[in-house]
């Protein structure tokens, strides 16, 4: 039985499943609900799959076409692409399970392709060892996510998802640009053999300032984040989770990948810079968080914020870089968990109100129950209160930035976490009141309400899972190479 | 010296051009001169020996992009008119945001240092071009970049095919102006459309065919074929009813369909994806190289179309 | 050189020169009907003079028959599309050029 | 003969140079259209010459792909982008 | 200098330029304009830079790289004309409203 596990090439079915579901929903639309959940299912089997090889075997390989680095591909993952890979999973179900109660068959039939080409695209990008075909993963990720982000065909989803897609196209030319740069002055495009490769050197500098530009932009970092409250805010509320909970972190995965490979052992002050740009982050994005009146645009700025604690890493990582790489990966897992939850719970609320006014949420404590813990319990991770993954990760950050005297960002931690706690009881506050005027209600299914919850829950519980999730991410020591240099 | 003017020239020209596409006052004359930007980068790729290259953008950057950009332009003036906004020149007027110099500056310090980096690298590289030529024997296809991009790389062009489809679910997902009935075309355009698609067939079987060669290829050949679908449907063709539903749908998943079961064959046989035995190697190419020209076809060509064909049957 | 080369160079610079003409017809020629008959002329002829002067040094039929084949095809669809442009100038009312 | 090849595939972009004139000066959409149409046999004349210098047939293919895609973009120019309004106002 | 670099220079500055033009104007068909020649520049300094080889034939993998992006950026300019064309149809303009949120 487990030898059977163990062969089952997991990693090539985690891309080859979706991307045969997407075609198959495309070509026959009316099973397309059917096979998008159960694919989304297969998908979680197949992490645990996985899982279960890295942990028997150590990490994953597998040479695309036999030929292996550097004239192939390299498929590879070790325990930091595997708790990204699970994360998708988990929130790539929850996500198709409200999906099948939230579509309408018109959008139905144009959201499962896309969907599942979307999951194909993400399991693609955290498998990949190859810069250059993580390029393509991320077209094939950022154009699909624009589509779905425009779905909706309203002014505002148009015009969101336009800016969105010109940011994507600049971020994914200024990346293809680096990787041009590191071809021509290395000889290979396998992260492995770059790894070993690349030196100091001015063709090192500009790779390095040209992905990082393409990729900070399609992270959102501040200020290249004017782009994600519009095209967020005005997606419908699955796709708002996806691409909140997700495909911003599959760039950020990128970064993280290519600066403990690459980028990080050479030394230099872009840490610094990161981190400067994340404090500011954090405290913008919270500040205008607090100032929307509506519910999916104050979720969108709290992801702006949340990005920018994933960024505060960075100048953290010199002298203490496990720790404050297992801080950055927990705080970057719980997000996911948290921030799907919590537009799905907005979703359940405006499909419920049909408005998102904050001021005008009519007592949904009363009336959708489920909805208000969903998106409570998701607040408290996001606030970083125990117990939770929110918690875990900034308090993991916290300890280095105290360990380390950086009394700057400890100030920013715990001010960002106070912010976000404003946000979250400002909506809160409103859903136990009774609004002005009285509005006509429509019900929400019920799988609409399990799904953000068990979301939430999931970002509780893994504030209970610290120990056998940091020992996951430190198989295949991805973040160990920094240790070993002087 | 004239090798090195004809270079000159033709740098010169490029960026001459570029950048009055991108400064042009009016959005035709911009794209006008866009197009003739795409023949010019055409002739640079065969000067730096990428025939490849040269017979894609001659296909794609030159011509169909061109044709894109062009009913695109039609379309929007068409958009004006409707909102009963004057379709006036004035409105596509190169409107400016802010002093047009501020950004400037920061670029041509982008620009210093990037041309600084370029002009650092070593003047010898070989990059892979020792391995390709080492496993080119047992790739399949004689030629190297076709052994790349369906061997060596062919992963790559798996997802590549499916950016294509992914554009077009996008292009379909937000119902696409299609392309509306126009004023008869008239003999000249009939005749000339009816002439010319059997010779873009045959050019486009001959690209596939000589791809395995010489430059060439599924993209090259498909997108000829995408050619012959928007020549044909500038010429006032239409989808037949009975094929625009699964039909149609079939052929644009062909490409990427095609990869993705020979990916997993060939993984249950060889024990990694995509990895051919040698000896099947030239046929599979070929087989996925078919499918693929089918798919880019008939892709570019509804792509161009705009949108869900089966909405032109309906208005009708 | 041989013999076939002067033939090849005299057709080469024969179809420039054809080529130097159209260009100036566009440029000095006061209406797009007569612009038209310049560019379509002279470039058709002056690709043939060169098409011809390649097809003598040309090493196999195969080549021959693409040089050919490019001819015909810029010729048919050069034809067709002054024909095009031509229609819809005077659809669109361009006026004719008169002295 | 290279030599030859290589000044004659020089004289014709320079003659194409000046044949963009045209495309900036207009009056009207359709002597834009007639000047790109020029480009591209022009370009199709310049590759003919590349390939003999380079010796490489392949690039024959090259042209015969641009002398069949001219008469697309010309043909969707027609149909499609040229609009009633006739005249284009330039600001030159 | 050689060819090599001044085709990989005449990319870096398209690429310059590209970006300059996506910043300074507000149509989006410009700005998509502006973008494919960003592209092009791209790729002229990938192919110009595989011919540093030495011999007659230059490096292919960035030959095949780059036919990958012009099919990429191909459907990329697609979808985006196909935005253009549907938020102008809404909002009678063929420019990006003004964020007023920010």
């Amino acid at each position: 039985m487990g030898t059977v596990i163990t062969k089952i090439p997991w990693g090539v079915l985690l891309i080859l499943l979706p991307l045969m579901g997407g075609m198959a929903c495309f070509l026959w639309p009316r099973i397309a609900k059917i096979l998008g959940l159960v694919l989304t299912f297969v998908g979680v089997l197949s992490v645990v799959g996985l899982g279960w090889q890295i942990m028997s075997n150590g990490v994953y390989h597998h040479a695309v076409g036999g030929w292996g680095a550097p004239l192939g591909i390299n498929l590879y993952a070790d325990g930091l692409s595997l708790l990204m890979l699970a994360i998708t999973a988990l929130v790539g179900f929850g996500i198709s399970v409200y999906s099948s109660g939230y579509f309408e068959r018109q959008h139905s039939t144009r959201f499962w392709p896309l969907w599942l080409l979307v999951l194909a695209a993400l399991n693609a990008l955290f498998l990949s060892n190859d810069i250059f075909n993580l390029y393509v993963t991320l077209e094939v990720m950022g154009l699909a996510a624009v589509a779905l982000a425009a779905l909706t065909g309203s002014r505002d989803a148009l015009s969101g998802a336009m800016r969105y897609l010109l940011a994507n196209l600049l971020g994914s030319l200024s990346y293809l640009f680096g990787v041009a740069l590191l071809y021509h002055g290395f000889g290979s495009v396998d992260i492995t053999t770059l790894a070993v490769q690349v030196k100091g050197s001015p063709t090192t500098w500009a790779a390095l300032g040209l992905i990082g530009a393409g990729l900070v932009l399609k992270t959102a970092l501040f200020p290249l984040h004017f782009w994600l409250p519009p095209a967020h805010a005005s997606a419908p509320a699955p796709v708002s989770a996806l691409l909140s909970a997700l495909v911003v972190k599959a760039s950020f995965y990128i970064l993280l990948r290519l600066w403990l490979e690459i980028f990080g052992p050479l030394g230099g002050d872009v840490d610094t810079l990161f981190g400067v740009l994340g404090a500011v982050a954090v405290l913008w994005g919270s500040l205008q968080a607090l100032r929307q009146t509506r519910l999916k645009l104050l979720v969108a700025y709290s992801t702006v914020a949340q990005i920018g604690y994933l960024f505060l890493a960075f100048p953290l990582a010199m002298s203490a870089g496990v720790m404050a790489w297992n801080a950055a990966v927990y705080l970057a897992l719980s997000h996911a968990l948290a921030k799907a939850a919590m537009f799905l719970a907005t979703g359940n609320m405006l499909r419920f109100g049909g408005h998102d006014r904050i001021a005008d949420l009519d007592r949904v404590v009363q009336r959708l129950p489920l909805t208000a813990t969903a998106f409570a319990l998701a607040g408290v991770s996001i606030m970083g209160l125990p117990p939770s993954g929110g918690f875990i990760g900034k308090w993991l950050l916290l300890e280095v930035a105290l360990a380390q005297g950086q009394w700057g960002l400890v100030v920013i931690i715990v001010l960002g976490g106070l912010l976000a706690a404003g946000y979250v009881f400002k909506v809160l506050g409103q859903a136990f009141t009774q609004a002005a005027v009285m509005h006509e209600s429509r019900a929400v299914p019920a799988s609409m309400e399990w799904a953000a919850l068990l979301l939430a829950f999931g970002a509780i519980l893994l504030g209970f899972l610290a120990t056998p999730v940091l020992s996951l991410v430190g198989i295949g020591s991805p973040f160990g190479a920094h240790e070993v240099m002087p | 010296m004239l090798q090195w003017a004809l270079d000159a020239l033709l740098g010169l020209g490029l960026l001459w051009l570029a950048w009055c596409a991108l400064m042009s006052p009016n959005l035709l004359k911009a794209i006008v001169l866009f197009v003739a930007f795409g023949l010019l980068m055409a002739l640079a790729w065969v000067r730096l020996d990428a025939p490849d290259i040269a017979l894609a953008e001659a296909a794609i950057g030159a011509g169909l992009t061109g044709a894109l950009l062009l009913a695109a332009l039609a379309r929007l003036r068409f958009a004006y008119a409707d909102e009963e906004t004057v379709g006036s020149p004035a409105q596509e007027e190169a409107k400016v945001r802010f002093p047009q110099w501020l950004p400037a500056v920061p670029l041509l310090l982008v620009v210093a240092g990037l041309g600084y980096v370029v002009l650092s690298l070593p003047p010898y590289a070989t990059g892979l071009s020792t391995e390709v030529t080492a496993n080119l024997e047992s790739s399949g296809v004689s030629n190297p970049v076709t052994a790349v991009l369906l061997n060596f790389r062919g992963y790559d062009t798996l997802l590549e095919l499916v950016v294509l489809l992914v554009a077009l679910l996008g292009v379909w997902s937000l119902d696409g102006l299609a392309l509306g009935r126009e004023t008869a075309p008239g003999p000249v355009l009939d005749t000339l459309s009816r002439f010319l698609t059997p010779v873009f067939i045959l050019v486009a079987a001959y690209l596939l065919w000589v791809g395995a060669h010489a430059p060439g290829g599924a993209f090259q050949a498909g997108s000829v074929l995408g050619a012959a679908g928007v020549l044909l449907l500038l010429a006032g063709w239409r989808f037949r009813a009975g094929l625009t539903e699964l039909p149609l749908r079939l052929v644009l998943v062909a490409g990427p369909g095609a990869f993705v079961i020979v990916a997993l064959v060939t993984m249950l046989m060889e024990g990694q994806l995509l990895e051919y035995s040698p000896e099947q190697a030239s046929i599979l190419i070929l087989f996925l190289e078919t499918t693929a020209t089918f798919s880019i076809g008939a892709t570019l060509a509804a792509l161009f179309f705009g949108g869900r064909p089966q909405d032109d049957k309906e208005h009708t | 050189m041989i013999p076939s080369d002067y033939l090849s160079v005299a057709l080469l610079i024969a179809g420039a020169i054809f080529f130097l003409a159209g260009t100036l017809g566009l440029l000095r020629f006061p209406d797009v009907y007569t612009r038209l008959h310049a560019l379509t002329k002279a470039d058709n002829v002056g690709l043939g003079l060169i098409v011809m002067g390649l097809v003598v040094q040309a090493e196999s039929w195969a080549a021959v028959g693409k040089l050919l084949l490019i001819w015909v095809l810029v010729l048919l669809a050069g034809a067709s599309v002054a024909h095009l442009v031509a229609r819809g100038a005077l659809q669109r009312g361009i006026r004719l050029w008169k002295r | 003969m290279q030599t030859l090849y290589l000044a004659l595939a020089l004289f014709l972009l320079v003659n194409l140079g000046a044949g963009m004139w045209r495309i900036f000066r207009g009056p009207t959409a359709a002597d834009r259209m007639l000047s790109a149409q020029l480009f591209g046999t022009t370009a199709v004349a310049v590759l003919l010459l590349l390939a003999q210098t380079k010796e490489n047939t392949a690039l024959l293919d090259v042209a015969l792909v641009f002398a069949l895609l001219a008469a697309v973009t010309a043909v969707a120019f027609v149909r499609r982008a040229w609009t009633d309004q006739e005249v284009d106002h330039d600001s030159e | 200098m050689s060819t090599v670099f001044l085709y990989a220079l005449v990319g870096v500055v398209l690429f310059s330029l590209g970006l300059y033009a996506l910043i300074v104007h507000a149509h989006l068909l410009r700005k998509i304009l502006a973008i494919n020649v960003m592209g092009s520049g791209v790729f002229l300094v990938l192919v110009a830079l595989a011919k540093r080889t030495g011999e007659d034939t230059p490096d292919p993998v960035p030959h095949a790289m780059v036919i990958t992006g012009i099919v990429v950026a191909v459907s990329a300019t697609a979808l985006a004309l196909t935005l253009m064309l549907k938020l102008t149809a809404e909002t009678g303009n063929a420019e990006l409203p003004e964020d007023s949120r920010e």
